[in-house]
């Protein structure tokens, strides 16, 4: 009993930390680094919840979804420092009607 | 049938109109408005309503439908005329008919439309004065400020977009008020009510069926619905201090729209004011100093209307201006509640209704002919206008209530309606005040007169000035013979007034057996 | 039940005000749509820790329901900002500010 | 036999058939509608001859409603009538008003006609519009009727006043004219208004007369409505000052006086039938057409006799600086319609009546020649550019002469007895118990010697010495149409006083008075009500026991020759300043008083300045009000309402992360309000 | 009724389906021939799929299906499909019918505005996936459905918000539209889990029934108020409007139509079903005073956008004010349901202002369309004298605009009047004084517009070469019914009322 208790007070440490890191860090590369750890924990809270199907699903749509589709984005948005206009994005990519449908 | 039929047939004239080619479309809307005005003879010999409508009269030609029902209300189309509101109907077709042909001359762009909202303004003020059933009523009552709307926006004066908005924001205001005011009544009479028609609210009204709402008493609620709906219908009466959105309309509406205005649609808020005011809610008047307070703000705006009306120096708001102390009368007949008040209200309505109809016609054939209607600007116009001038002098003498003319016979009435009412503490005195507005309205109209037609012949603009068209004169010519007929013989509608509005006089309470003569009110 | 429902409640709350808190504070879109991921992993954690209190799965279905949702609003969210950042250079939602008022 | 009073109605419609044929075919008649108007006022002479001779056969004072103008509902609300009544007193009004307008209208072919007058068909419709509503004013048999056609003939006035509207000064005159009056008729309307109310009728004679009514009342016989918390005398007393305001300004008395003289401005013969003999007699036949309802207001009667009086007074005054000969006659007319008053209000029914007569001829003859001078002087009005005109126009002088010595009061002419009558009865009743009254007989004698002095003035300027301008020097002569109505006028001016010989009533009997016979009770009964409420017999009975009017003992003849002495005063005093072939204007030596005179004693004044200095700045504040506070109020509105929506439209600043903001914001603070008021924390 | 038994439960779902199966088709299409793009064509398939939706619709509803019978209990009531996730009813028909019409106008309008618009496919079955989770809208009966639906409509409205993706308004909409969006259906999300906490079900009928029960605590009065934002965001009320004047102002006109009327009325149906039918205003009333905090809502939704809208310059973002303002209005539907009131009278004022709300204010951002066709510009100033250049299209204009402003010259005079009598109804004074205060401010700019169109002249040489007829036939469409509600209101008002009757 204490053990799942310690493991909750833990696990909803890592789960809040990670989610102010999300919002505070400057970088948003940094950020989604910090969401897929706070989505885990997530993940883990469910097993502990009994919800291992839940889990599992978090795990493979999230963080195998969500979080590729925000990397994909925080890359091709990112700013490059060297490049003053932040030229050099692909075109025709993420048409929002492609993605969307 | 004959009510649906005049009309379908000006609605159907309007849209006749729209789609004809500009340069047919003011003879042919002079054509078709014949139609209404023709079918309103028709109704005329076949009339025969008695009583009021609203307390349990026959009422004429009137037809009654389902149209739809709202929560447990029925709405109907139920339509019909009575003494009070024939004359109405008459009155406007006679003046659409006459201001289509005075809108020949100074209307030279887009007459299609114009003469098209022009029918369409005849046939909703139509609607207001035969609709019966609440809500159908209230239809007719907004659809009026869409056509007039356009009339004042489009083929308005300089300031026309002002003057538009503020008539159509205002007055629409002062509906919204009203109608709250009347569902208060008809909440309030909650079960006793199955429809929204007006004979029906009045009915259950005067059978004592206001029940409480939301925790107020009946009384209260009486007053309530007493204070909005006049509130709505004195914007549009218009009522001191509701007036200002009349001046500043009639000055920027082309002249033709002024007579309409003036002559017609002001009496939409005199007329509902006998309907539902003094016909529902006349109890309200018997309580503390309400009638006093009522003959108060009638006599402010007599008094107060007539001197707006010295200060000015535009013909058109002169004539504007006196509208509102003319009006000023009506509410004090009304308010009266005996026979001849009433009556002579109901009469004065019509009376008013032409000769300002007159006045506003003569004034556009000035205008025409001059481009201005400054005082100032113009002098001895009647060394080349005669007959034209001959006729607003005739007008101007109805303003003034000269005997023999229709003005005459509806300010006596009212004042021998008001003067010994029973209802108002110091009745006449606030008569006798009242009726100083009759020589101020002398002061300045003969000042007017004096200034623009006679005198030397002086114009200030370079306008070449011509004499006025036939269509013009005859339409006056008309107006006026209208005036003095009814001047001569008022019971020519007199009689049917007075039948429709005598239910709404009760009879002296006793001991004072003159009173009951007079009709004294209670 | 090893971890009073309570906990999870405040757990969730943490998470959702997290996520809040960081819409109010960036203004990057990426961390705009990371803390809408944040809110709705809170709604979650409800869910699923009720749908065990309760003891029906309800709630575990609308988790997973939420989870393809909120991958569908990504993608979706991707693309708008894909093609923000072409038109806008940024992806500083102050940026876009040609309608107001 | 055709019943003639049948026939009646038709003296008045004449005229307005001739108004119509004037008005719309007279620019393609010849003489522009003037054979019209004289064939129908011809046709209403004779008419009302006919009447007369009637009602002397014995036949009785005639009523019929004609038209109901607007009816009432069965058993409630008054109904307004329109009906005839020819007894003595109109059946006298309606001879005296047809022989003036056909005189006049025979009158106007030369003054207008043969002077080239455009718009006669204007003229002569007014004419005819004029004819009509005062003759059927003048037989109305109910007190709305008589209002009716008192303003209509308020119109005509106007409009005949304003003929010359192309200038500026007879148009002014005109509004001034109806206005000055509209305003007494103010008075009026709610007098009308208030008798319907109070007795539910305005009829004049019969049982259910008002008149009647309130002699019932006053009887302690029935009951009638007050106002305002008076008793029934004291409200019966309103209601005839009330009416009397419609008489003052109609009759031009003291202080609505001040239109007629600037009336002038109209062409002359209007001013003779209009501003002389008949409009202006309107007031005064009104008084005494209800003078049974007055005859029960001593209050009443008491304000008639001192406002007489004093008019008659001051108006004389007012007439000795004139140098306009109209302005002489306009201030005469005004001054001796106060004679006529103050014997109304004296309680001399039949001395006012008398005076009105005489009055009407002399003073109609007056103005036509006055008339006549001015054709021949070119439309120069200025007495003092005239003179000699004596041998010149001879039928005009001797005739105006007559007029003259009638208006100074002179024995035998017509206004000698007249007015000695008006002074006798004043007097009469004055030393009897009224002394109130002996303040308006002092007046009255005053004005006796006034009136002779600018009389006497006016002619010896006028056709005396010798002529001081060219124009004098060698006048236009006129025709006979204007010199026949001079000779038939003033004939009768010699003549009418015989009437009633009042002055000799002790030598030749009371009965040899024809008027007061003829206006007497005695020979009348019949519908019109027992013992001829009608009659001046009633009325002095009325006098003595409602009013409290008691004749006392005085000599008819003393007070004549008291008269005649003050007349002859004023004739020599003018006779010494004027005489001569060129006389001096005595007048300037005045000084103030001279100012003062000429303008009237500021009547003028003040009463313009009531319309331009008070009426108009409180209308234009009013307007500055109206404009800036209560349509600034709506404007206000208005402009609020934008500032607002310029506002709100500034939450909307564009940048997302503040839209959440503020949706979260809204969220908390829905939060907070229902947490706390559900008790959630 | 008879025709209806002969088909299958689900068949009741046919509008939604048919949406549904034509999107497919439409993509199919697309990927057969996807170079031609034949716009003819597109535009026909989604024509057709909305005009069979409609006529399903119209069919059900004129069959009675769903309805309560006369007299025949066994026969009456709704159609529970799934164990009750869904549901048919007089409700669902009836807001389906109103976006089946829209779509109808919206598709036929599109077709010129899109003319040459290079992603017509996908746009086209954007709009019909959208109509299709608006019309599930209209039938969920569990919080989870009604979640999937409203985030069915919600992501293909952002994308085709930000459809004209060269468009730099466009995609701002398109952005600010999103992130709102999210923000607020993680809020919902959050609501509804929080309702889960305390009743532990989802499915209306059970979260009915336990509310009906027991003590609620204040974890359920926080979840009612979140669901209350959640869905507020769908129609546009104040605070949850932010993203509304920019979407509408950035995204094609015809689908800001599409979204103002058809997205509104499905987050009201849900609003209705869920307060009215599910949050029991006597049992949650002293956890949470819904009805007084919507009241709150409706007075400050209607004021801020009047007020908002009055000195905009740009017709399209007045009209998207205007939309937000007719919320307010259509919240008095709920807002008037105190104690003591016919609750169908004033629930059904609120669907008869939203049906012809929706024929009116389509027909509004449709004539936005047609300016943006000509490219007369977006100012209000840039509409002068469009009426003598089309008159025909101006006309109906008027028509839209005055029924918007309640005057009669079309359904919205009735609507908005019924919309007062509620309040009065519903003895909320304040509500009958806000709307009446706000309709007269509402004038003002509608007829600003009114007054450039016809009473001023045209400014620049403004010269209309064509005369596009799908948009002409969709205005004329939508000015026809607009019109025609006047007369014909007691149907739709019977239909309305009935309807409500049934989830009360």
């Amino acid at each position: 009993m204490v053990l799942e208790q310690l493991a909750f007070g833990l696990f909803a440490l890592v789960t809040v930390a990670s989610s102010l890191g999300v919002v505070l860090v400057r970088d948003v590369w940094h950020a989604a680094l910090f969401l897929g750890v706070a989505l885990s924990s997530v993940a883990i809270h469910y097993v502990m919840l009994n919800a291992q199907f839940i889990a599992a699903m978090q795990v493979l749509v999230y963080i195998g979804g969500v979080l590729v589709l925000i990397t994909f984005g925080v890359m091709l948005t990112r700013r490059e420092e060297t490049e003053p206009d932040g030229a050099g994005e692909p075109d025709g990519v993420g048409e929002p009607e492609e993605v969307g449908a | 049938m004959l009510i649906e039929f005049l009309l379908g047939i000006t609605v159907a004239s309007a849209l006749l109109v729209f789609m004809a080619p500009d340069c047919i479309a003011g003879k042919l809307a002079a054509g078709l408005s014949f139609l209404p005005l023709g079918t309103t003879a028709v109704m005329w010999s076949g009339f025969d309503a008695s009583g009021n409508a609203l307390r349990g009269g026959d009422i004429a030609f009137e037809s009654r439908f389902e149209w739809f029902d709202l929560g447990s209300y029925a709405l109907q189309w139920h339509v019909g005329v009575d003494g009070v509101s024939f004359p109405l109907v008459a009155l406007t077709t006679v003046l659409t008919t006459l201001a289509i042909f005075s809108s020949w001359t100074p209307i030279d762009e887009r007459q299609s439309q114009f003469y098209g909202l022009m029918l369409l303004v005849e046939a909703a003020l139509l609607g207001v004065f035969v609709g019966l059933d609440f809500f159908l009523w209230f239809v007719f009552w907004e659809a009026v400020l869409i056509p007039m709307y356009f009339l004042i926006a489009i083929w308005g004066g300089p300031r026309r977009e002002y003057a538009a908005m503020k008539f159509i924001i205002y007055t629409n205001l002062a509906s919204l008020l009203m109608f709250v005011g009347v569902f208060l009544l008809v909440f309030a009479l909650g079960d006793t009510l199955a429809t929204l028609s007006l004979v029906d609210i009045s009915a259950a009204i005067q059978n004592g069926g206001l029940g409480e709402l939301g925790g107020f008493d009946p009384e209260v609620i009486k007053v309530a619905a007493f204070v909005l709906l006049f509130l709505g219908f004195a914007v549009k009466v218009p009522v001191v201090p509701f007036h200002t959105w009349l001046p500043d309309a009639h000055v920027e509406a082309p002249s033709p729209v002024s007579v309409v205005l003036a002559g017609v649609l002001l009496k939409m808020g005199t007329y509902a004011l006998l309907r539902f005011n003094f016909t529902m809610l006349d109890d309200v008047l018997t309580n503390g100093w309400n009638a006093e307070i009522l003959m108060f703000v009638g006599l402010v705006s007599v008094i107060y209307g007539a001197m707006l009306a010295l200060a000015q120096r535009d013909l058109k708001r002169i004539v504007a201006y006196s509208s509102i102390s003319s009006m000023g009368y009506v509410i004090i007949g009304l308010t009266a509640l005996t026979a001849h008040g009433v009556g002579g209200a109901t009469f004065q309505m019509v009376s008013h209704g032409l000769i300002s109809g007159l006045m506003f016609m003569a004034v556009g054939v000035f205008y025409n002919a001059t481009h201005t209607r400054m005082v100032g600007d113009m002098s001895g116009l009647a060394d080349r206008m005669p007959w034209t001038a001959g006729i607003f002098v005739a007008g101007a003498f109805g303003y003034m209530g000269l005997p023999l003319m229709s003005g005459f016979a509806g300010e006596v009435l009212v004042f021998i309606g008001s003067f010994h009412t029973s209802l108002v503490e110091g009745a006449p005195i606030f008569t006798a005040l009242a009726m100083f507005g009759i020589v101020i309205v002398a002061g300045y109209l003969l000042w007017a007169m004096q200034r623009t037609l006679f005198g030397p012949f002086e114009l200030e603009t370079d306008y070449e000035i011509g004499r006025a068209p036939l269509q013009d004169l005859a339409s006056l010519a008309v107006l006026l013979g209208l005036v003095i007929a009814l001047g001569v013989n008022p019971d020519f509608i007199y009689g049917a007034i007075q039948d429709a509005v005598e239910p709404l006089v009760r009879a002296g309470t006793g001991g004072d057996a003159l009173s009951v003569l007079l009709g004294g009110g209670r | 039940m090893a971890v009073a429902m309570e906990y999870y409640l405040v757990l969730s709350a943490a998470v959702f005000c997290i996520g809040l808190f960081g819409i109010l504070v960036r203004s990057n879109a990426l961390v705009f749509l990371m803390s809408v991921e944040l809110m709705l992993n809170a709604a979650n954690i409800n869910l699923v820790a009720f749908s065990l209190a309760h003891g029906n799965l309800t709630g575990q279905v609308f988790a997973l329901f939420l989870i393809g949702l909120a991958a569908a609003e990504v993608a979706v969210g991707i693309g708008i900002i894909l093609v923000l950042n072409r038109n806008f250079d940024d992806i500083d939602v102050r940026d876009a500010v040609t309608m107001r008022w | 036999m055709v019943d003639v009073f049948t026939l009646a109605p038709a003296i008045a419609l004449f005229p307005l058939f001739a108004f119509g044929i004037a008005l719309f075919l007279g620019s393609k008649m010849p003489k522009g509608g003037a054979l019209a108007g004289i064939a129908a006022t011809g046709g209403s002479l004779v008419l009302s001859l006919w009447m007369v001779a009637e009602i002397a056969g014995g036949a009785g004072p005639y009523h019929e409603e004609l038209y109901t103008f607007v009816g009432g509902v069965e058993g409630e609300g008054v109904t307004l009538t329109f009906g005839l009544l020819i007894d003595p007193l109109s059946a006298l009004m309606l001879v005296i008003v047809s022989l003036i307008s056909f005189l006049v209208h025979v009158f106007s072919l030369g003054y207008m006609n043969d002077e080239g007058e455009t718009g006669l068909p204007r003229y002569y419709a007014g004419l005819g519009l004029f004819t009509f509503s005062m003759l059927a004013f003048v037989y109305s048999d109910n007190l709305l009727m008589a209002f009716m056609f008192f303003e209509l003939v308020g119109l005509c006035s106007y409009l005949l006043i304003g003929f010359w509207f192309r200038e500026r000064a007879p148009a002014s005159a005109a509004k001034k004219a109806f206005l000055v009056t509209r305003f007494g008729d103010y008075f009026f309307l709610i007098g009308v208004v208030a008798i319907f109310a109070t007795f539910g009728t305005t009829a004049f004679a019969g049982e259910e007369s008002f008149v009647t009514a309130a002699e019932a009342v006053l009887g302690g016989e029935g009951e009638m409505n007050t106002f305002l918390g008076l008793g029934n005398q004291a409200w019966i007393t309103v209601l005839g000052l009330l009416v009397l305001g419609g008489v003052i300004g109609k009759s031009a008395q003291f202080p609505l006086h001040t239109w007629l003289p600037d009336a002038m401005e109209g062409p002359t013969p209007v001013s003779a039938l209009i501003h002389a003999a008949t409009m202006v007699a309107a007031g005064v036949y009104l008084v005494a057409r209800m003078y049974g309802f007055y005859a029960l207001s001593p209050t009443a009667l008491g304000i008639i006799a001192l406002i007489g009086g004093f008019t008659a007074f001051v108006a004389a005054t007012m007439a000795l600086v004139k140098q306009e000969l109209k302005q002489v006659l306009a201030y005469s007319t005004i001054s001796q319609y106060g004679y006529m008053m103050l014997a109304l209000g004296g309680g001399g029914y039949v001395a006012g009546v008398f005076h009105l007569t005489t009055h009407a001829v002399f003073k109609a003859l007056l103005f036509l020649g006055a008339g006549s001078v001015i054709i021949a002087m070119h439309h120069n009005e200025n007495m003092w550019d005239m003179g000699g005109l004596k041998d010149r126009m001879p039928v005009t002088y001797w005739t105006f002469l007559a007029g003259s010595l009638a208006l100074a009061g002179i024995f035998p002419f017509a206004g000698f007895w007249s007015k000695d009558e008006v002074l006798y009865e004043t007097l009469l009743h004055g030393l009897g118990d009224s002394p109130l009254l002996l303040v308006g007989f002092a007046f009255g004698l005053l004005a006796v010697i006034l009136t002779a002095f600018y009389t006497i003035r006016m002619v010896l300027l006028t056709f005396h010495g010798d002529p001081r301008t060219d124009v004098a020097e060698d006048p236009e002569p006129v025709r006979w149409n204007v010199k026949f109505p001079l000779v038939v006028l003033g004939v009768l001016a010699v003549v009418a006083g015989a009437l009633n010989l009042g002055t000799i009533k002790d030598v030749i009997g009371e009965e040899n008075l024809f008027l007061h016979e003829w206006l007497d009770g005695a020979t009348l009964d019949g519908e019109l009500g027992e013992g001829g409420a009608l009659s001046a017999h009633h009325y002095e009975e009325l006098l003595e026991t409602q009013a409290g009017y008691e004749a006392a003992e005085f000599s008819a003849l003393a007070n004549g020759a008291i008269a005649l002495v003050l007349a002859l005063v004023g004739v020599a005093a003018a006779w010494y300043l004027y005489r001569g072939t060129d006389p001096e204007p005595h007048m300037t030596k005045l000084g103030g008083v001279r100012r003062v005179l000429a303008h009237n004693y500021y009547q003028d004044e003040y009463q313009v300045w009531l319309a331009t200095g008070l009426a108009l700045p409180v209308a234009r504040v009013a307007n500055k009000f109206d404009q800036g506070i209560i349509d600034g109020f709506v404007d206000a509105a208005g402009t609020a309402s934008v500032v607002a929506g310029e506002r709100f439209r500034r939450i909307q600043t564009g940048v997302v992360t503040n839209y959440a903001a503020l949706l979260a914001l809204g969220l908390v603070l829905l939060l907070l309000v229902f947490g706390l008021a559900g008790g959630w924390f | 009724m008879a025709e209806i038994a002969t088909l299958p439960e689900w068949a009741a779902l046919a509008p939604a389906l048919t949406f549904a199966a034509a999107a497919f088709l439409l993509l199919l299409a697309d990927a057969v021939s996807p170079e031609e793009g034949n716009p003819v064509l597109l535009a026909g398939l989604s024509l057709s799929g909305a005009l069979v939706s409609l006529a399903f619709t119209v069919w059900y509803i004129v069959a009675g299906t769903g309805q309560p019978g006369e007299g025949d209990p066994s026969s009456a009531g709704a159609i529970d499909l799934f164990d009750g996730t869904l549901v048919v009813d007089g409700m669902s028909l009836f807001f389906s019918a109103i976006i089946a019409s829209v779509v109808v106008l919206v598709v036929l309008a599109s077709y010129d505005y899109l003319h040459d618009h290079p992603y017509q496919a996908e746009y086209y079955s954007l709009v019909l996936l959208a109509a299709t989770g608006m019309t599930t809208v209209t039938a969920a009966n569990s919080f989870v459905t009604a979640f999937i639906a409203i985030e069915l409509v919600s992501l293909p409205s952002y994308a085709l918000v930000a459809s004209l993706k060269h468009n730099r308004g466009s995609v701002e909409a398109g952005l600010k539209y999103f992130l709102i969006g999210a923000l607020s259906s993680a809020i919902f999300a959050y609501g509804i889990s929080l309702v889960y906490v305390t009743v532990g079900s989802l499915q209306f009928d059970a979260v009915t029934s336990v509310v009906e029960g027991g003590e609620l605590g204040g974890i359920f009065g926080l979840g009612v108020l979140m669901i209350l934002g959640g869905i507020s965001f769908k129609i546009a009320a104040v605070p949850f409007h932010f993203w509304a004047p920019e979407a509408y102002e950035g995204a094609p006109a015809p689908i800001s139509a599409f979204i103002s009327s058809a997205s509104k009325a499905a987050g009201f149906v849900l609003l209705f079903r869920v307060f009215v039918g599910v949050f029991t205003w006597e049992f949650v009333e002293p956890t949470i005073d819904w009805v007084v905090a919507i009241q709150v809502l409706a007075i400050v939704t209607m004021t801020v956008a009047n007020f908002a809208a009055l000195k905009q310059e740009k017709v399209k973002r007045m009209l998207a004010y205007s939309s937000v303002g007719h919320a307010g209005y259509v919240l008095i539907a709920l807002a008037g349901l105190t104690a003591g009131t016919d609750h169908a009278f004033v629930l059904g004022s609120g669907m008869t202002h939203l049906l012809v709300y929706g024929f009116m204010n389509t027909g509004a951002f449709l004539y936005v369309a047609l300016a943006e066709y000509w490219g007369v510009g977006r100012r209000i100033e840039d509409y002068n004298g469009l009426g003598a250049q089309a008159p025909f299209a101006s006309a109906a204009m008027t028509v839209f605009l005055f029924s918007l402003a309640g005057l009669p010259i079309g359904g919205g005079f009735l609507s908005k009047y019924y919309l007062l009598l509620a309040s009065i109804e519903g003895e909320v004074a304040l509500l009958a004084i806000a709307l009446i205060l706000n309709s007269v401010v509402s004038l003002y700019y509608y007829t600003r517009v009114l007054w450039a169109i016809w009473a001023e002249n045209p400014s620049a040489d403004l010269e209309i070469e064509q005369y596009p007829t799908g948009l002409y036939t969709a205005i004329a469409l939508a000015a026809l019914v607009t019109v025609l509600l006047l007369p014909a209101f007691g149907p739709v008002a019977d239909l309305a009322n009935t309807a409500a009757e049934m989830i009360i």
